[in-house]
């Protein structure tokens, strides 16, 4: 191989309804990482080092598009990596060309319960992000330790996007919710994009809850929490799922978020974080978030060591090394086990204007969660 | 006084909202009868078209084809039965031949034809209304009394039972009037039953053997041609003093 | 005045129109005839500016150059166009639609007189203020939509075949309140399939073929003329 | 009008030979091109199979990705029940219900109305099977696993493809062909010459609705995951749309002719500039409404009539 | 009463989504694919005056309109002027309109792409609660539907009881007969263009006040807009006005009765059994 850069593509949604999560964590990471690998004069093969090259490919939140956009990177670009689309489905979309290709798939934003049946189908594939079942039952167990701490009480409202993610989260959180002791006196559904949310809110508040819990999305995140501050939502614990760890949702509600969890986290206070989100506004002009910025980020070096390990950009060796070795990333320690990174943040509080992992399938550095004092 | 009836109106009544635009209207057609229905402008005449041939639902009232009541049936179940029309304001299918036009009246309506035969029967009837030299040409071509032509010739070829002309002669200047004339007059002969809409009152002392007058909704006069247009209730509705 | 000089008009390679000249003086009835497909709406269109004629055409009213303008600057040059079938707005009620008529700057001031003209010659439009045209019979859009036209305070009144589907008596009366505009000292150009009626009223006379103008006169001339007898008035 | 015609044969013979070149391309290839060509095959069936409906009635139709995504949706449901054969025919027949109750539904629309409505027929039946999947059913995503290539796909679409042409031109062929050219230009005049304009429409709508909801099936196994926002994603009935239109609908292989270039253009805009593609994408469009006013299939019959000097076609 | 008010207040913001579009629609005869376009465009604008120059929203209206006036007004004159001269008929109009205004949706959505990427943006502005009859709403939907009432109140005034008004009227219903009483057609289909533009502009600087928003989600606006305007019939104000405080209640009743899952399933369930009583529209012209 008389190759000296490595060409490494990305398909993802730079328009359609993904993309304004795709604009937050997955656009920003690659440029950093780039950046940052090109800085250092490549990744390093062997004994030399090989600059990256990133193809960008825009999949209009569409599946097909985004097996298309793959099938092109690899046999028209020829590419040396894939990174891994955003979104549960599209990941899932893409995975069979993957695997015929035998491309490494570090899928990240792809959280899902059936990831072992995946991973044993598709070999290649690693899954970093976590599961439904994690998530959902992080809820449950942070709410049930507020509880017997007499934090709170016993009544919970909650509510769900009719989308993937939350009907998944809500069908296990529910459930969980109940075996840890809890009285649900209010659940509802709203249909993915629904900004009207009134009715859930004062629906929600009708059934004086102590707690509430959204399992919703980003547009939707914002529009319960506007809600609930205009309804002045009296509760002790307020979740809503994905974008309450955007820098954005500090900035919207400021003093308000306050005490406010969300899905995700990471653990702000480490070198390696606190370097990763300094440069990450350095390089990018925009800020990290607090959950899969930095996973998406940590998903790069998993595959930047592991090429440096195997000393080859060699597929089936890469991969073998991603299966085996242990990672160090700007998360921690990363490992797979059974493709699968079994420690993950689940669960995170606005705390003093930033957002802190409070719960997490077994790592370190969980910050004790607060209650929700009122919408100041 | 025994010709068979084919058309009986039975007090038909259309409402437009509060507009009484034909009220509790009755008359008959016979067979090989050629009837005009005169009146006024807006007193109904095309309303009355539109309630035979399935257009407009009745209010109340109804409709009988032979005994048969049509006045609840859809247009095209009627038309199926045997009345054609041609309209108004010209309707041709622009995008289609002049002969497929003509075909169009013949493949779903009373008696049905397809393949061959119906090129056939087609090109008969554009020769009888004078249109045999364009029969292959697109229809954007057509002046407008070829146009109205083509119309005839398109609710000829279902050979219906009853004919119905809505103002089929207006538009013509005089020399034009003479030869769509005879041509109606080439119809009465080979004894179709026809119901005539017309204001030109030169065709209808000539072309009807009977004629129905209405005004506002409601029918003023019934009976013999040159009877019924010295009316005077008629003449004060409609013919005005200087036609008289 | 109105002055048209060498005027034609072609739709794709049919030429509709074929070189024609006319004028029509205030306070006459000028009326052109015509076997169907003539050219004769052609004609009043393109003057109303509504189709574009072909270059080298002039068109004047009154000394001001109307041609190749748009149909709303024709109308405020003194020229209104009473088109075939109408063109009234159905969906509006008549008063509006005398209102909208008085649109024109050069009619704003005369709004009030001009409607009072029209409630006199049609008293049942002033009866009828507020219903919707669309619901009115043949006969009474084509009053609103003579009333419209006068509503525009013009010099030049064009109307095309206004007796088209009307009863006899109604055309009687149309024919009647053209004699009252012409007598307002307005011009008059009508376009007629009902021959004999129409050159009963009219001054002058122009007989359109193939797009281009045959034979032109005085009315009473024409009347008697046997080529025109045969032609449009039946033998 | 019922003889087969010796242009007719010629042009059939010529489609064999297509087909025959154009199934052979999986052997050449397995990568990009074939997943380029199985788009194109995929956006060819689609519009063909709404031509079918929208071309001889003029009526546009918004609810393409309604059938696609029940006929996703079977495969989604059945795929480890029942073979998939099975499925194709009952995502035919249930696209085929579906349809045809719209079509019964949408009789009284004409214009933009009928267009909005469609379009809102598919969104409440997307809006109903999400809710259904959330309230009823354990999981959310549908996996639909199979052992089928690429390749297998892109020849399933490309024999149902000919299907659907097949059918097209024996449908012109008939009466009810007929009656939709004339309801087409005046509904009017279609009822008064006795034409059940109704069932016509109901009828071809429900053929034209049956085979979209198969193509989507086809295509289920290809998306892996199945969830609403894909299935039944607004922006396949707006493309089908589009590029139909381009290409013409006149014809029944018209919008062959816009979906080729406009699939190819979108690919080499998304490809070299992903982060301009939309306002390339705009300005492209803006530019081909501009300059090919009467849809691809316009500019080429303009051509085609001025080179040949055929004498007047005297029918025959 | 609390689902009577939350559903009037939405019915207020949809109204605003869709007036703009009846106008362009019924008058200049463009079915605005680009509508979702232009108001979350306006979003953006507010957006950026709010954080960058610190200029009230409300006030920015008064930016922002003229602003799209003008923008409209080219828009029209240039890029589909020429369409509506080169259509032969409506239903070509129709499909030409579809297709352009389908270039220019993809046109904004790249030019605020590029301006703002794909991110979510939101801010907060009036988001205090207003309390009416004991329950707590929105300062901020308020006010917007406020100026809702007001803004579709002074364009029917303006429409019906204004001389320029019925020419706008009168080239909705025949263009080419308007031509006959001194309308400037080609100038009042833009105005009229231009005014939907406007009213389509200030509903999105109230919206933004309240929705977040990111540069793909015009086709949401924009479909909407449709259902509405042809729920209260092609280019009538009064029915888009009516149809959207229909929708809002019915989606609020929904979500609190019934379920809110149900919300968006209910307003296309009522859209359609409306079209299937009136297929014209609740307000539409009988097309017979
Ligand atoms: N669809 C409709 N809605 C409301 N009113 C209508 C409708 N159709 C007809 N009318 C009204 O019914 C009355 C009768 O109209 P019709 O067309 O039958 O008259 P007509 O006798 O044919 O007149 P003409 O000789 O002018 O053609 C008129 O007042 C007309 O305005
Ligand atoms: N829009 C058009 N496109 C193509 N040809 C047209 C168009 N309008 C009219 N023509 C043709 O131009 C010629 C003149 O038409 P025009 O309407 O001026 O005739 P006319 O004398 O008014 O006839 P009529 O007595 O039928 O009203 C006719 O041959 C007609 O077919
Ligand atoms: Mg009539
Ligand atoms: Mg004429």
């Amino acid at each position: 191989q008389a190759q000296d850069v490595i060409k490494v593509g990305m398909s993802a949604a730079k328009t359609g309804p993904l993309s304004g999560g795709t604009a937050v964590t997955q656009w920003p990471n690659l440029k950093l990482w780039e950046h940052t690998v090109n800085a250092k004069g490549g990744i390093k093969v062997g004994d030399k080092r090989m600059p990256v090259k990133i193809f960008e490919y825009d999949d209009r939140s569409h599946p097909t598009d985004a097996v298309k956009n793959i099938q092109r990177m690899i046999n028209k670009d020829k590419v040396d990596f894939v990174v891994a689309p955003y979104g549960t489905g599209i990941n899932l979309a893409v995975a069979p060309i993957l695997a015929k290709y035998g491309y490494p798939h570090i899928a990240v934003s792809s959280i899902t319960d059936k990831g072992d049946e995946f991973t044993k189908r598709w070999p290649n594939m690693f899954l970093t992000l976590g599961t439904s079942t994690g998530f959902a039952e992080s809820v449950a167990d942070v709410l049930k330790k507020m509880r017997d701490q007499g934090k709170i009480g016993n009544k919970v409202a909650v509510v769900n996007v009719a989308d993937a993610f939350g009907i998944e989260l809500a069908h296990v959180g529910k459930p969980a919710l109940e075996k840890a002791g809890f009285e649900i006196v209010y659940e509802t559904s709203y249909p993915l994009g629904t900004q009207d949310l009134a009715p859930v809110i004062n629906g929600a508040k009708n059934a004086k809850p102590d707690a509430f819990v959204a399992f919703s999305y980003p547009p939707d995140t914002f529009a319960l929490t506007e809600q609930a501050k205009i309804s002045n939502l009296e509760v002790k614990a307020f979740y809503v799922g994905v974008a309450t760890c955007f820098p954005a949702f500090e900035k919207r509600f400021g003093s308000a978020a306050q005490g406010i969890f969300g899905a995700g986290g990471i653990n702000p206070d480490t070198p390696e974080m606190k370097a990763y989100f300094k440069s990450h506004l350095e390089v990018t002009g925009v800020a990290a978030d607090y959950w899969a910025s930095a996973t998406t980020y940590a998903s790069l070096q998993v595959l930047e060591q592991a090429i440096e390990r195997a000393g080859t950009i060699d597929h089936p060796q890469v991969i073998k090394t991603i299966k085996n070795g242990t990672f160090d990333t700007v998360m921690g320690k990363i490992t797979f086990d059974g493709n699968i990174n079994r420690k993950f943040w689940t669960m995170g509080q606005w705390q003093d204007g930033v957002f802190y992992g409070v719960a997490s399938t077994g790592l370190d550095g969980e910050k004790e969660p607060i209650i929700k004092t009122g919408w100041k | 006084m025994s010709k068979p009836v084919v058309l009986k109106v039975n007090s038909a009544t259309k409402r437009f909202g509060g507009l009484l635009a034909v009220n509790n209207l009755d008359f008959e057609v016979t067979e090989h009868e050629v009837l005009g229905l005169i009146g006024p402008n807006g007193s109904g005449k095309t309303t009355v078209m539109n309630l035979i041939s399935g257009a407009l639902k009745l209010s109340s009232g109804e409709i009988r084809l032979e005994e048969k009541i049509v006045s609840d049936l859809p247009a095209y179940k009627i038309s199926q039965l045997g009345i054609s029309r041609t309209f108004q304001l010209v309707k041709i299918l622009p995008t289609l031949s002049v002969i497929d036009n003509v075909i169009s009246g013949g493949v779903f309506g009373y008696h049905r034809m397809w393949g061959e035969n119906a090129e056939e029967t087609a090109l008969h009837l554009l020769k009888k209304v004078g249109l045999a030299a364009l029969a292959f040409k697109p229809t954007e071509q057509l002046t407008y009394i070829d146009q109205k032509r083509l119309e005839l010739a398109r609710a000829l070829a279902g050979n219906p039972k009853l004919l119905l002309l809505d103002e089929w002669l207006a538009g013509l200047n005089p020399t034009e009037l003479q030869i769509g004339i005879e041509l109606i007059h080439s119809l009465r002969a080979e004894g179709r039953t026809i119901i005539l809409v017309e204001h030109v009152m030169d065709a209808i002392r000539s072309l009807c053997d009977r004629c129905v007058v209405m005004s506002s909704g409601v029918k003023i006069a019934d009976g013999e041609v040159a009877e019924t247009l010295k009316n005077p209730e008629v003449i004060r509705a409609y013919l005005g003093d200087s036609d008289a | 005045m109105l002055r048209i000089e060498n005027m034609s008009v072609a739709y794709g390679h049919h030429r509709a129109l074929d070189n024609v000249s006319m004028k029509v003086d205030s306070g006459e009835i000028v009326v052109v005839l015509g076997a169907n497909g003539a050219g004769k709406s052609t004609l009043l269109k393109a003057i109303g500016g509504m189709i574009p004629a072909g270059n080298g055409f002039k068109a004047s009213i009154n000394g001001l150059q109307i041609q190749n303008k748009k149909p709303h600057t024709i109308v405020e040059a003194g020229i209104a166009l009473v088109p075939e079938g109408r063109g009234v707005f159905g969906e509006l009620s008549v008063g509006e639609n005398l209102k909208l008529g008085a649109n024109p700057k050069r009619a704003r001031k005369h709004e009030n007189k001009n409607l009072k003209t029209v409630f006199d010659l049609f008293p049942v439009l002033a009866r009828r203020k507020n219903q919707l045209v669309r619901t009115m019979s043949g006969g009474e859009q084509q009053m609103v939509a003579i009333g419209r036209a006068i509503m525009s305070q013009p010099d030049i009144m064009m109307f095309d075949e206004p007796s088209l589907g009307l009863s006899p008596l109604l055309t009687t009366e149309v024919f009647k309140v053209l004699t009252l505009l012409k007598k307002t000292g307005v011009g008059i150009l009508l376009v007629e399939q009902n021959a004999r009626q129409s050159l009963a009223i009219a001054d002058r006379g122009y007989l359109l073929e193939n797009g281009h103008i045959g034979q032109s006169g005085l009315a009473r001339d024409l009347i008697e003329d046997e080529a025109v007898r045969k032609a449009y008035l039946g033998g | 009008m019922i003889k087969i015609t010796k242009d007719e044969i010629r042009i059939l013979l010529y489609m064999v030979v297509a087909v025959a070149i154009l199934a052979c391309l999986p052997l050449l290839d397995q990568g990009y091109i074939l997943s380029l060509g199985l788009t194109i095959v995929m956006y060819v069936a689609l519009c063909t199979a709404w031509v079918l409906f929208s071309g001889p009635t003029h009526y546009i139709s918004l609810a393409t990705a309604a059938f696609f995504g029940l006929g996703t949706y079977v495969v989604g449901i059945g795929i480890d029940v029942l073979p998939f054969p099975i499925l194709l025919i009952i995502a035919a027949l249930i696209g085929g219900v579906v349809s045809g109750l719209v079509g019964i539904a949408t009789l009284r629309l004409s214009g933009v109305y009928f267009v909005i409505f469609t379009l809102g027929m598919a969104e409440l039946i997307r809006q109903i099977v999400t809710w259904i999947q959330t309230n009823f059913t354990t999981g959310i995503g549908l996996y639909v696993l199979t052992d089928f290539s690429e390749a297998h796909i892109y020849w399933m679409l490309l024999a149902l493809t000919v299907l659907i042409f097949i059918t097209g031109w024996l449908i012109n062929r008939s009466r009810l062909g007929f009656a939709m050219r004339i309801i087409g230009n005046d509904e009017t005049v279609a009822a008064h010459v006795g034409i059940d304009s109704a069932k016509a429409k109901v009828l071809l709508f429900l053929i034209s609705g049956a085979y979209i909801a198969v193509i989507g099936a086809i295509l289920a196994p290809r998306f892996a995951y199945i969830e609403p926002p894909s299935a039944f994603n607004p922006m396949i009935s707006f493309l089908v749309v589009i590029m139909s239109l381009m290409g013409g609908t006149r014809t029944l292989w018209a919008p062959l002719i816009g979906v080729v270039p406009f699939t190819l253009l979108f690919d080499m805009v998304s490809a070299r500039f992903p982060n301009h593609s939309s306002i390339l994408l705009g300005i492209a469009f803006l530019l081909i409404v501009y300059l090919i006013p009467d849809g691809l299939i316009g500019r080429i019959e303009g051509i085609t009539k001025r080179f040949s000097k055929k004498k007047e076609r005297t029918h025959e | 009463m609390e689902i009577i008010i939350t559903g009037i207040l939405l019915g207020g913001a949809y109204a605003l989504i869709a007036v703009g579009l009846t106008i362009q629609y019924g008058v200049a005869r463009i079915m605005n694919l680009a509508t979702g376009e232009t108001l979350v465009a306006s979003c953006f604008c507010t957006f950026w005056m709010f954080n960058s120059l610190k200029i009230n929203p409300i006030l920015g209206i008064f930016l922002i309109a003229p602003a799209a006036f003008i923008l409209n007004w080219a828009i029209y004159s240039l890029l589909l002027l020429p369409l509506v001269r080169r259509a032969k008929n409506k239903a070509m109009l129709e499909v030409d309109s579809i297709l352009a205004t389908f270039g220019i949706l993809f046109l904004l959505e790249g030019l605020m792409l590029v301006g703002f990427g794909g991110e979510y943006f939101s801010y907060s502005f009036l988001s205090t609660s207003y309390t009416i009859a004991g329950t707590a709403y929105g300062l901020n939907r308020i006010v917007a539907f406020l100026a809702a009432v007001l803004i579709t109140g002074t364009l029917y005034v303006f429409l019906t009881h204004t001389r320029y008004g019925t020419s706008v009227r009168a080239v909705a219903v025949d263009p080419a007969a308007a031509g006959l009483v001194a309308i400037n057609v080609d100038r009042v289909s833009a105005f009229a263009f231009a005014l939907g533009g406007v009213v389509t502009a200030a509903g999105g600087t109230l919206l933004s006040t309240f929705y977040t928003f990111n540069a793909s989600m015009g086709v949401v606006f924009t479909m909407k807009a449709l259902i509405i305007v042809i729920m209260g019939g092609v280019g009538d104000v009064r029915g888009a006005v009516i149809a959207a405080l229909i929708l809002g209640i019915a989606e609020t009743a929904t979500a609190t009765l019934i379920d809110p899952g149900l919300t968006i399933a209910a307003t296309y369930f009522l859209f359609i059994l409306i079209l299937l009583f009136r297929p014209q529209g609740l307000f539409g012209r009988q097309t017979t």
